[in-house]
């Protein structure tokens, strides 16, 4: 595969890139690590290996962009800036979390970094993107919406509804398809008539890209020529991403023995990890100086997550309906 | 029940429902309608007419037939900020909505923890007659009441239909909305100002001893045609008007009960886990130290809906059949009374003007 | 317009497609003219000009072949076969129609002649109609079935998600759009983001067709065409057919002076009328001939729907479980 | 309840899922399965394990991501003969197929008057704890038992998994069968063979002349070990397990309510317009004429369903809670039982084998 060496790019954006990557990485290594003490009581569907489609995507966007992530959201959320104490409290179930504790990890948001709450029923949270950039456009801001959802997703009535509304109204919504290969354990020749998904979504008129090595600066240009079309108007863009779930479906540890993949597709993405590529990207110093600043938040994060407390009771009866 | 005051009028259910809307639209630039024909020339049988022309089409548009999603894009634009109407002619459309409605609606404000709230309104309508039949008539109203998380407003009239409207349109809840086909064009005294119903508080409609009946949507006005028959021999029916099914005002409905000691729901839907039955439920739950209360439910027939005229009238509780349930409750002796056919039918007629 | 002159058909061939197109166009002018009297308690939605879709597709099937009509759906009955005095009972509501007077227009079936039952849910039989042809294939029958929808249930998810099961599963099914450009009143400019649909279809692999003019004998061939590749297990077809609504959507009447058409687009279908067309495709006389027994039909069925009783009150109680 | 025969054994409900499903496709070729995912190597929670092996991909298959779609595909197939077997893995996912289910599935038979039947079993499962949270832990059922045209059971044990699904498979009709993927693992003596447990006939578990507990789904377990709780302290609670909601065997409750004086229902789900409102209200209507007679309802929290284990715990019944609400009833001048903590987390752990 040939990777884009991002031209335009300077050493700072390596290193925020970098950054971005290698908290996400990290971030749920660590999840991972706590999961099997029984802590975090929450179905966690890990990004790690996906984490450059989040990254390349969000790099594109402003802080008052929005985005909607799915249940496999960390990345998401982390990679447009969501806070990482209340990300582990969230997980913890505590009353700190950006949900207190109420949410987990499927459930993650963030508003003040216009990071849109997450749904543990797929696709459904397609519309809603939608319908938050039909706000956008009403109100003419020339802030712009990024909906991320899987290949899966792609199979819901409502991904193909929403498509042609978004369309339609010519809305600034950039649809994100991180296409991993499976939904859980099928794979898409067992879901999808064809491969044809970018031809079909060129139909609805809007322009469409597939980018099939993971390559975070080819989808960072991507997502910034799209953000732009959108800014000026031009209306909604699809990408489709290819990328690889290292991990099992749900839960935190690896599933080569299971017999629906194998090992050597895993190896083939390993080669080209965005972690390791775009770290590679600056000298060993800075990368040194990162890497020990994220060990540093996220054992603060963890830190702040053990020892926040849980909900009160009497918080089961808040917020079933605004404003009580 | 106030007399008229000078700013009312009589105004229909579908009029009352329009004024309000574009008094709120006016009020409120967040406040938006879409829905599949809301722009056209039939306008939802006239509640969107002439809409579209004072606040054009960003604000007043139709849709393509895509319910599921467009319901998405209420939910994703009022967590923006903005106050979607979201109108279905049927209510029985609403199937196609349900993930959004029941997954992401009912549940943001408290999985998100109060980080985004849902302001918007489903406005959906109650078919009846004319060969409406399977899928054109449903009440469906229970399914919505049976999930935290969603109001659900179901007004009988055009008074409440307007105040009603207008206090989901202002709630920053998802707010079901329940209107009635063969009610929208009754008529009542409705005010020309701008004003809100509040949304958990029922209405007495008329005062009686001898049983408490509790009617909801258009079946409010085939109670109150039944206590006009049963007036006549003597029987004094206290009818009740829900208006929100939740918030739901049982302190009302219990109070009457304990007084009466006998109640009749009676519901424009099934009664099996309806409304009907969470009523009767906790009017037994609160009032069951009390003397002894005798209660019976009506509702839909355990039938899909039939269209042929014949069945269809089987299916439906009316004024003769709910008059003849509260005298077989309020005088168990006096068998088989059933109302004259000829008063049954003229109470039928009678319009159902309010004022309140 | 070019239509098709259908060489390899015989004068048979004709006659008997004409008075297909013809019953269909005088049983729904009766339906008209009584409607005023309101015996037809029952939401009428006329074909009148839409007759050709169902006639040149129900004309390459055989009897054990399956349609799944709509709501719209007196042409696709009676074009299958469906009898003609069930149905006028039916829409008066009588003991003697095709559902005992619970369905009307809408809900029109005959399962004698394979006609499935109709839905007023916009779009609900299309997946109704893939089921059907699943267990066809898993009986390894060489039946096949029609799914007739509208353009405006093209934009229903669930449009999509039964393309894409009955491409993967290589069903024999015919997905027929009726376009008559409207969903009410709502031209297709307003609710489609492009007029591509069957581009859009052909990327799940399904060939596709397009008929712009309405011509009965191409629509036979076509569909000729998709049954003989269903029936050796090729799959699923598609066929567009444009094609134009002359009365008002639900209802006896003309609306052109309602505003949102005009009359000079029925004008421009009047000219390539089918029925008339066909018509002209034999002598006078034998059309004289069909067209009377045609009259004597319909009077038949009139008559029988008239003197029909309405059900019994306890028939409210039969049926809604099976077997009670 | 009779002790267990020579062909019984002990099996999880799970396997008795498996085993009922396996048995039936043996017997009958127009039986097949299918549903996301239920062909992978998880194979539904094991439910649905060494299907696809034994009867191959065209009997057993996995689906696309289309709810929707594929509840049509069901129904269709069941319309030309088939009898399908629809495998949610929540119940929460069932929103996207409620068009289908309710405005076809419900009511096919009756609106083209028996020309067709749809003999379909949609299996779903409620899930709970480990942070399901609000869209992956709903019961649902009181949406399907509001609809005429549907069944719907609710098996609490192994012995009704296997017999009610054999019961689902062979009606005519299509029937929402509710499972509870905490029930999975616990056991009970079940027989190899294939039996049909029939639908519309309650089960009485305990018998008890202070109070009837009806609990549903899973928590008719927890009713069965607040029953221990309470034996210890004299209180008897004639515990008994619906199975089925529609058909529903009111019969049964009314007659031990009758008895008792005394109902608690404890429901699986949300209690507004509930199964728990409706057994209520038909209790009082079939026996308001007796005794007065006491009544409570619990079930969820009116709240959505937290994930964090602190709050989720307050939202769901538990032993104790049900046992305290029992003694509330029974006793209710002996303020401020509850029943000691350890006791209750003992109850907690015993497993519920029948054998019936
Ligand atoms: C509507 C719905 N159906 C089924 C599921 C169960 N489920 C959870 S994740 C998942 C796979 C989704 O696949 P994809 O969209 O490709 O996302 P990925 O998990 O691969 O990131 C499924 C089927 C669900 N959560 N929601
Ligand atoms: C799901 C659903 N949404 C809306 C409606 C209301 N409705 C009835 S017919 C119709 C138009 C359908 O248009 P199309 O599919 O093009 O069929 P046509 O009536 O033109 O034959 C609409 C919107 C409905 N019946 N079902
Ligand atoms: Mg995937
Ligand atoms: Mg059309």
């Amino acid at each position: 595969m040939a990777l884009a060496s991002g031209p335009a790019l300077g050493i700072a954006d390596f290193e925020r890139i970098y950054r971005s990557l290698r908290l996400i990485r990290r971030a749920e290594e660590e999840v991972a690590r706590i999961y099997p003490s029984d802590k975090i009581k929450s179905p966690v569907h890990l990004s790690i290996g996906q984490e450059a489609v989040s990254v390349g995507i969000c790099d594109a966007l402003r802080r008052d962009d929005v985005v909607a992530p799915t249940y496999r959201g960390h990345a998401a959320y982390l990679a447009k800036g969501g806070p990482l104490r209340e990300l582990f409290a969230e997980l913890y179930g505590k009353a700190t979390g950006v949900a207190g504790g109420k949410g987990g990890s499927m459930h993650l948001i963030d508003m003040s970094h216009n990071v849109l709450g997450a749904s543990a029923v797929v696709g459904t949270t397609i519309p809603l993107a939608v319908g938050y950039a039909l706000a956008l456009k009403r109100n003419k801001s020339d802030r712009v919406v990024v909906a991320f959802f899987g290949d899966g997703a792609t199979e819901e009535g409502v991904f193909a509804e929403s498509l042609n509304f978004a369309s339609l109204h010519k809305l600034p919504v950039l649809f994100v398809c991180e296409n991993n290969y499976y939904a859980i354990h099928t794979p898409i020749t067992r879901r999808w008539a064809t491969n044809r998904l970018c031809e079909r979504v060129a139909t609805y008129g809007i322009p469409v890209h597939r980018v099939e090595n993971g390559d975070v600066l080819m989808l960072r240009e991507l997502a910034a020529g799209a953000v732009a079309r959108m800014r000026r108007g031009e209306g909604p863009s699809f990408i489709e991403c290819l990328t690889y779930r290292w991990r099992e479906h749900v839960g935190p540890n690896e599933d080569y023995d299971q017999g629906y993949r194998a090992r050597d597709d895993f190896n083939r993405w390993l080669k080209d990890d965005q972690v390791e590529r775009i770290g590679r990207m600056m000298s060993d110093e800075s990368r040194a100086q990162i890497d020990s600043e994220i060990e540093l938040d996220i054992a603060d994060a963890i830190e702040f997550a053990e020892s926040s407390p849980f909900p009160e009771i009497d918080k089961l009866y808040t917020n079933v309906f605004a404003g009580n | 029940m106030s007399s008229p005051a000078t700013n009312q009028r009589l105004l229909t259910y579908v009029d009352a429902l329009r004024e309000g809307i574009a008094q709120e639209m006016r009020s409120d630039p967040r406040v938006f309608l879409f829905g599949l024909d809301v722009d056209d020339h039939k306008a939802i049988q006239g509640s969107t007419r002439g809409l579209v022309q004072e606040f054009g089409p960003e604000r007043v548009f139709g849709t393509p037939l895509s319910e599921d999603a467009m319901t998405g894009v209420a939910i994703g634009a009022a967590m923006a900020g903005m106050r979607p109407i979201h109108v279905h002619i049927r209510m029985d459309f609403l199937m196609l909505a349900m993930n959004q409605l029941i997954n992401i609606a009912a549940k943001s404000s408290y999985m998100y923890d109060g980080q985004v709230k849902v302001p918007m309104v489903i406005r959906s309508m109650i078919g009846k007659s004319w060969g409406q039949g399977a899928q054109h008539s449903q009440g469906l109203h229970a399914m919505f009441m049976h999930v935290p998380g969603l109001k659900v407003v179901a007004p009988s009239n055009a008074y409440d239909a307007k105040g009603a409207l207008i206090a989901a349109i202002r709630d920053d809840n998802p707010v079901i909305f329940v209107e009635h086909r063969l009610l929208y064009y009754t008529d009542a005294f409705v005010p020309e100002e701008s004003f809100a119903v509040p949304l958990g508080k029922a209405r007495v409609c008329t005062n009686g001893d001898d049983i408490t009946v509790v009617g909801i949507s258009n079946m409010l006005v085939e109670c109150l045609r039944a206590h006009e028959i049963l007036s006549d021999i003597g029987i004094a029916a206290e009818v009740i008007d829900p208006i929100s099914l939740v918030p739901l005002d049982i302190d009302t409905i219990v109070a009457s009960v304990k007084r009466t000691g006998r109640l009749l729901v009676v519901d424009n839907a099934w009664t099996n886990c309806g409304a009907s039955a969470e009523i009767v439920a906790r009017v037994i739950e609160c009032a069951q130290n009390g003397k002894p209360i005798q209660v019976r439910r009506m509702g839909y027939a355990p039938t899909t809906c039939p269209t042929t005229p014949v069945l269809e009238q089987a299916f439906y509780p009316d004024p003769g059949k709910i008059a003849q349930a509260v005298h077989a409750m309020v005088r168990p002796d006096a068998n088989g009374w059933s109302p004259d056919p000829e008063r049954a039918k003229l109470a039928y007629q009678v319009k159902f003007r309010g004022p309140f």
